[in-house]
């Protein structure tokens, strides 16, 4: 399964409760999500677990566009672009948005 | 692989239209096929060829047109959600149908992925 | 459509999951969903509904929107089992915090824990989260 | 008291419509004036007359119409918002204008309240 | 002042941002907002300082659609309609929507 | 309108607050808050922009939106100036949830804490929340 959260986890808690039912499934951050992705927040110590699984993504242009930098970025995150996503899809998938 | 794409708000307001725009068109480049897009709730409104977006900002609408025609995406509106909003026969921007819920299971059943963007 | 694309489709039966998280009323979502839900069934797919977080305000007993001059949907879940829809899972952990339990639902349902729930998700063919 | 009114999502999809037109009704009850409603955003979409809910449903559009007919309401909706959606003159329901922002700056100078919708 | 809080207090953090900055100020629940007015939940409890000072409300016709009696709202909280909306705001504005 | 409502118009300045509160991008409401307040300049009100919670994102340095095909605004912020609009104010808790400080921001802004911003809050006249 491939999750998907597009909400800020300090606005929602869309990222927290997808999390709880991750079971061992990949989540990806995009749109106003992938704030939850910067080192040193609440949200990034919350997807450390996964994160160092190799099972949390964000979605790069998502980032590039909020002027966050992948440095930034939290350990064990990977940073995807539109056609990885698109590749997370279809080898991860089925998709549950977590809108 | 087969995706189907679902779209549940509205162009503009919410980035789940841009998202799903950006998201088909690099399924279409990894060589998947993206035989419909359903259009529901909120969704119904990118459909409207009436749009006219300032100079310098994208055209969603006609971005789907475009992809549309170019790669044989069949763009369905759920018919309830539209009536409730005004978007009619009169209205449809070139490439969209408008059409029943059942169009939605349809491509959920056909298609090897549904994907889901929304608020 | 190509031919192929309408010819492999009798028959088939997939598991879809619709995800109910949000309060009704507040938006469409719930409402919608259950629209989808209803046609599912015309399509004798193995549908489940799981409601958890705030969706589970969904099947709240009570609720009359008709004051708002909205439509009062939430009698419709009871008529789910008419169209061979049983499988509604409510999650445990999202009743409590709302210090709801099942006497507060309009409809018999299955309560699951979050790890049953998370079971649940991940056994699904086709999700939709309203 | 003179009441201004903001709203910022479309019909159907969030209740910010309702909850304004609920909350509109009852200031005019009230013995209050409600010079202007401006429409922003998606709830630009509350202005079409092509909308055509469920006989069981209300009518959203329709409800502003009378509501501004019986009570004088001037019914603005943002020019830049509507064009963007598809919202035109052709399609406007009656009681409905099409104008710029400085309408909406205009009514929280002159209103004593400004009370806004969205979501 | 007064302040009106449309979402869930479970869903979303606008209920615990506008009691941050709530002040002498008060709050009207509406929609989905009506919901932090049960008694006994976290959100309950997060309100109850200034609902003991007579400053929270609740829209009763959007607690009557969610299904949710009168009887069960945290104590302190007073349940007005449409008219008293308008009262409140007529009295305590100008009103800030935590939207 | 009648003439009474057009003619107590003139010169007539209020305090307006436009309160800032969500992300940039995921939804329209920074970038139409913006437009609202470059109107408003034309009417010569006393103009306070407030940024708290996820609205301080709104402000953050090196934002690109065209990589998503999306107006890249950010950099108007820099132009308010230019309209005499100087107050922005800036929720010092929300920036430190963020792990921001005002290096990371694209304008000088005034940064104040929780219970500054909530007396700024409580002295406007008008108040747009976006």
């Amino acid at each position: 399964m491939l999750h998907t959260v597009n909400k800020s986890p300090m606005q929602t808690n869309d990222l927290a409760s997808c999390l709880a039912h991750l079971g061992d499934g990949r989540l990806l951050l995009i749109e106003d999500g992938v704030y939850g992705a910067i080192a040193g927040t609440g949200a990034a110590k919350q997807l450390a677990a996964p994160a160092s699984e190799g099972r949390v993504y964000v979605l790069g242009p998502d980032l590039e566009a909020r002027g966050v930098d992948q440095s930034t970025v939290a350990d064990g995150v990977q940073v995807v672009d539109y056609n990885g996503f698109v590749r997370l899809v279809a080898e991860h998938g089925p998709h549950q948005a977590w809108v | 692989m087969r995706f189907g794409i679902l779209i549940n708000e509205g162009p503009y307001q919410h980035q789940a239209s841009d998202s799903a725009y950006l998201f088909t068109k690099a399924a279409l480049e990894e060589g998947h096929e993206v035989p419909r897009i359903f259009f529901y709730m909120d969704g119904v409104n990118n459909a409207t060829r009436l749009q006219e977006p300032q100079q310098d900002d994208r055209n969603i609408v006609r971005r789907w047109s475009q992809l549309a025609e170019t790669h044989g995406i069949d763009l369905v509106v759920c018919v309830a959600a539209a009536l409730r909003r005004g978007i009619k026969d009169e209205v449809l921007a070139p490439g969209f149908r408008i059409s029943g819920l059942g169009q939605l299971v349809e491509i959920g059943i056909q298609a090897d992925r549904l994907v889901t963007f929304g608020d | 459509m190509s031919d192929e694309f309408e010819d492999d489709f009798p028959g088939e039966v997939k598991r879809f999951m619709f995800v109910n998280r949000k309060a009704p009323h507040g938006t469409i979502y719930a409402l919608e969903s259950l629209e989808v839900v209803l046609i599912s069934a015309a399509f004798d797919q193995d549908v489940s509904l799981a409601f958890l977080d705030d969706g589970v305000f969904q099947l709240r007993k009570g609720q009359n929107a008709n004051v708002l001059e909205m439509k009062n949907f939430a009698p419709t879940y009871r008529a789910l089992e008419g169209y061979d829809i049983e499988k509604l899972y409510v999650e445990r952990e999202s009743l409590e915090e709302r210090g709801m339990t099942t006497d507060d639902l309009v409809v018999p349902v299955e309560v699951v824990d979050r790890a049953r729930m998370t079971a649940l998700m991940a056994e699904q063919e086709v999700v939709m989260s309203f």
